[in-house]
């Protein structure tokens, strides 16, 4: 156990796969951005200088190459950058990678990953700060990982290579400089195993990505107010973890659901949509939804802020819903 | 170095234009009658598919477009779960779930089949980072139309392709020179403002060709050259075959306007009648191909009328077989997204 | 009044507006697809030579081409034929045409039409038959049409011109070929006013586009049950008429769903969240959604019919709810 | 026709790029005290962008990327509200929403700014449609990098806009050559296997010249020529300007690495020092620019002080105005997504 960053956790896991598979290779080094921690990455580039390269700035081709190669039997890890930049390469993603093991009747797998950075980064404006993973939870086919913490990304990143399905690891850039205990050694999470960050009985929180963490804030601040909540984290939407999420909501008859996505047709609709389906019995309030609104991200630092998800936001509707 | 083929494989080459031309056949007649969703025949542009194939060693990989029977017959997939997969068949090479847009053969090489104009491009070029990491000598190769070029992400595929010299064989059909599709109301493709298609893959530094994609002599020889160049690591190579679409695509224009083959009619052209004849007499090439092998003292009538006798007993067979396949249960529809 | 077809009402609707107003265009013929009325478009042809063009297959140039001629005060209708195929232009769509009202301060407007034909078609297979309008709902700045009707199409398709928003009309294929009464002249139909199919009192139905007439279906026999459902059809998702919607669950207290697009974060989703959230003193019985599962769309018939959304499905859900 | 610059165009001209430089040198001052997200500055392409702007009229449209400082400043847009922009108040073009990355003055025929790399370039091309229809004399541009054709919507903006032979101007500014920010972490761009990015558009059927783009005067008659091309009803022209892109981007290398630009050092070479020395001297347009209006006796250096002064004067304004300016009231984040 070892008190690392995120970002080294992430690299740790990545470098992890590298060393014990010559198949895994890595398609763009922006793994980590811009992130002042971006030379964490050198050490790959150190130790499998032949398995690391820079495509152009062609994300549509990049990402069929690395379907492609996934389905000749490689296992690419392909770093897309920015989330907002998946757009560019949404047909190969949602037409080719989701689809061909489905329509090939089993005769094909995909083991690709494709990894990004979702989000509000802090002046990203409109066009740098997307979550795409609420557009790519209405495809059927991928699977999607959004890890919260050094701990399950280095484990959950292990666990998307090894997978032979398509995968889609999304990270947020806030996520990146966060310090934390992380086992030593090579260990993978395995999906659809919800993780209860923080146990409690008067509501259920269930957040994701970097809103885990303004959760936890939020849940601090509710607990001084003598409000005890639960804190879930999926930790992957496809599969989810519906089972953890309905026992704590049984428990609590409260649910607020968080998420960086702005509210239509968001994760949070997805799950909380889904426990209004299958929890509904225990429902003893209605169901809050706690995320952006549906506006474009704003430039301006004092918009941003207004439309992003804070603890601020997070409480307010724990104390409505637990009224 | 000049490629040409030799006897066995110039027996091999006419038999995969047979089967490819009884099979489409096949499909139109078996249409009539049986659940189809949309398709694209192959039927004009054999020679092209048929030649690029003999090219081809058994470890190259292939990916393909909506029009892609014919590559999947030719390069020696069983008709029968061909068609029964066409039919939406348990049988089918994809249970029935692919259907024409999407056939499969994995035993065949081929990866995938994608029915977005253009899609299979990238995925070649995928397939060919991954045999380049393998260090082996074999490559992947990607058919698609004219129309495919219209689509940037070819033009991103192929500036990849260069860019890291990936063993990548592009073999672009351009089938809308006379196509006679366009008046039946076919989707209009060509729509390219390049004089000349081969310009493009050029502008990125690949080395391309164009041939007359109804000689499968010629299309042979630059397929095998180029396959030999990729192969020693020279990076990827163009192809662009001017061949001529056939109607015979459904919805659009289901009708098999020329009729079965009647292989005689290669040497006898006054068997050749009706409303087409100029035109099959022009641009058929299966009967281009047999009158050349005749010609030149390759092959017997009566040696091709075998190939053509058993090719059409086959197909029977693979008729046989994939209307007694039975349709998939409705249930398993809910299995297999994921491994 | 006549009785016309859904494709002939929609052909109409477009004829109304180029003879109005000379900067529409029309920029891909395919309008109706493959369908056996696409000869309809001849009229547009004939009347209009020189503002119908059918564009290289370039999705997403084709779709930038039309969100900067509306930049430039241009109002076109870019046709983009099978809805799958809208992904190829996804990032013009969702990073160009969504955000450049709001991040320009205003200053720029964006008055273009997308035309696309959805769902399920019979033998369409993985590729052909996507339903992408959940996705879009997730993107803030498109006006999302869905239109149901012959009547509807012909007002609605004129509204999404006049509008000066980019806005989204998604048509389905087994629509074309309805007949029914439809208003003679040109007529707007406000955008974000739902329309009550049919009235009823023991549940309501919530449907959109082609689902509508197989909801209307399923009241059909559910009235034979002695089953009265509320049917409504919301005809635009952005903007969203919520209100009607919640009055009538408020009357009726349990509410089915139904989408063509797969579950999660299906606008099926969005919908019985939105009333979990604010509806939820309404409820009886949890809300069910019924909508394609989560897999690709299969080719063969019977694997298509059995995750299309049908009459049977729906009545099930209703007779679910109202136990 | 040999287009060259009058003595007022030559003027203006300076004053352009002047306004550029020293636009972007108050950015990078104010930088250090002020929040900005990432920013791109446009120092080191002056001449480029002034000597295509020199050779527009007021009603065309122009769409332009991330590097888009220049180019709104160098068509005379106010640098009050630019700089307000970019610190994200109330008072900037876009209110605050837009930011350096969507940076949009429409008063000044600017469409938008897309952030998305090759996205304006189809924009550009929509409008080019629009324009044509309403069948007067003006003319879209589209700017953009290098990096920007390797996305292949770029490829399918220039076949779309040759095909329908619309009146586009497409200006690439080739930043690449001799950048020196790869070495300290920026973006690789020119990632093409073209030998020649010009053969691209010319595959296409698009007319299209390669020429240095830190040379003004080639600059300016090459965009004249091809403007006039253009709305002589001619199609769409491309230029390649290859420029040599400065650091001072946030937050790669935020560094003024150049320092405050010293009009002095255009006739001294003395007076430039340092690391970048060499780079300066032999890449700087801006003092490239001086030194030939000097040598050729348009402009007197006392002139070309003058304007400097003038030029310094407005961006000391800009600077109040924009600092002075308030940030926008939160709860309006919520207004204005639709008309
Ligand atoms: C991305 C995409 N856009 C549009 C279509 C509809 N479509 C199907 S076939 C076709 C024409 C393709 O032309 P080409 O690639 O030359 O192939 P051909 O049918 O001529 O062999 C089109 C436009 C599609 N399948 N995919
Ligand atoms: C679609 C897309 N992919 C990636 C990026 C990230 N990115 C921002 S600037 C840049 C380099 C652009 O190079 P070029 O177009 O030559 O412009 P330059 O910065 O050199 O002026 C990249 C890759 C982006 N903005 N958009
Ligand atoms: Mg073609
Ligand atoms: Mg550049």
């Amino acid at each position: 156990m070892s008190k690392i960053t995120y970002a080294k956790a992430l690299i740790d896991g990545l470098h992890g796969c590298m060393s014990e598979d010559d198949r895994v290779s890595v398609i763009g080094s922006y793994i980590l951005g811009l992130s002042p921690l971006n030379n964490l990455v050198d050490r790959l580039r150190e130790d499998f200088e032949d398995r690391i390269s820079d495509p152009p700035i062609s994300e549509a081709a990049v990402a069929a190459t690395g379907i492609g190669a996934a389905m000749a039997g490689d296992r690419p890890f392909v770093d897309i950058g920015t989330a907002s930049f998946i757009f560019e390469a949404w047909s190969q993603i949602v037409n080719e990678a989701a689809n061909a093991h489905y329509m090939s009747g089993g005769q094909i797998s995909v083991p690709v990953v494709f990894h990004m950075l979702h989000g509000l980064r802090g002046g990203g404006g409109a066009q740098h700060s997307h979550s795409p993973q609420a557009m790519l939870f209405n495809c059927p086919g991928l699977e999607i990982v959004l890890p919260s913490s050094p701990a399950d990304v280095k484990g959950l990143i292990r666990q998307a290579i090894l997978s032979d399905n398509p995968t889609i690891v999304i990270d947020h850039a806030k996520l990146l400089a966060i310090e934390d205990d992380v086992p030593d050694g090579n260990y993978e999470i395995p999906f659809g195993q919800a993780n209860i960050r923080r146990a409690g009985g008067d509501a259920t929180i269930v957040a994701t990505s970097f809103t885990v963490q303004t959760a936890l804030e939020a849940a601090e601040i509710l607990s001084k107010r003598g409000i005890s909540v639960e804190v879930i984290d999926p930790r992957t939407i496809v599969p989810l973890d519906m089972e953890t999420i309905l026992a704590s909501v049984e428990k609590t008859g409260r649910l607020v659901v968080i998420d960086e996505a702005n509210l239509r047709c968001s994760v949070a609709s997805e799950i909380g949509m889904s426990v209004a389906e299958q929890g509904f019995s225990s429902l003893k309030a209605p169901i809050i939804r706690v995320t952006r609104p549906d506006v474009p991200v704003p430039f301006s630092p004092p918009l941003e802020s207004y439309i992003a998800v804070d603890a601020g936001k997070i409480v307010k509707a724990v104390e409505t819903v637990t009224e | 170095m000049e490629y040409q083929l030799s006897d066995r494989q110039n027996k091999d080459l006419l038999e995969r234009m047979l089967m490819m031309r009884r099979f489409e056949e096949t499909v139109a007649a078996t249409a009539e009658d049986h659940f189809f969703g949309h398709y694209h025949l192959y039927i004009g542009q054999e020679a092209t598919g048929a030649a690029v194939i003999e090219a081809l060693g058994t470890d190259d990989l292939i990916l393909t477009t909506h029009r892609n029977h014919g590559h999947i017959i030719g390069r020696g997939a069983d008709p029968g779960p061909t068609l029964a997969e066409i039919l939406g068949r348990a049988d089918g090479f994809n249970g029935g779930r692919g259907g024409t847009l999407h056939l499969t053969s994995r035993d065949q090489g081929f990866l995938s089949t994608s029915a977005v104009v253009g899609g299979g491009i990238g995925l070649a070029v995928g397939a060919g980072y991954a045999l380049k990491r393998a260090a082996g000598t074999a490559i992947s190769v990607a058919f698609f139309g004219d129309g495919a070029l219209e689509e940037g992400t070819a033009y991103e595929s192929l500036n990849l392709a260069s860019l890291w010299s990936l063993p990548v064989l592009f073999v672009c059909e351009n089938n809308s020179l006379g196509a006679p599709g366009a008046s039946a109301g076919e989707y209009p493709s060509s729509v390219n403002a390049a004089k000349d298609l081969i310009d493009i893959p050029r502008s990125v530094g690949i080395a391309a060709q164009s041939v007359d994609g109804a000689d499968a002599g010629a299309v042979y020889a630059i397929a095998a050259t180029a396959v030999a160049a990729i192969r020693a690591g020279q990076g990827p190579a163009f192809i662009e075959a001017k061949t001529v679409r056939w109607p015979g695509s459904r919805p659009i224009w289901p009708e098999l306007a020329t009729g079965i083959t009647n292989l005689a009619a290669a040497t006898d052209g006054a068997l050749i009648s009706g409303q087409h004849a100029a035109w099959i007499n022009e641009h058929d090439p299966v009967l281009a191909r047999v009158r050349c092998l005749i010609e030149d003292n390759i092959l017997l009538p009566a040696e091709i009328d075998e190939i053509d006798r058993r090719v059409i007993g086959t197909m029977e067979a693979a008729k046989s077989m994939a209307l007694a396949s039975p349709l998939p249960e409705p249930e398993s529809a809910l299995e297999g997204v994921f491994t």
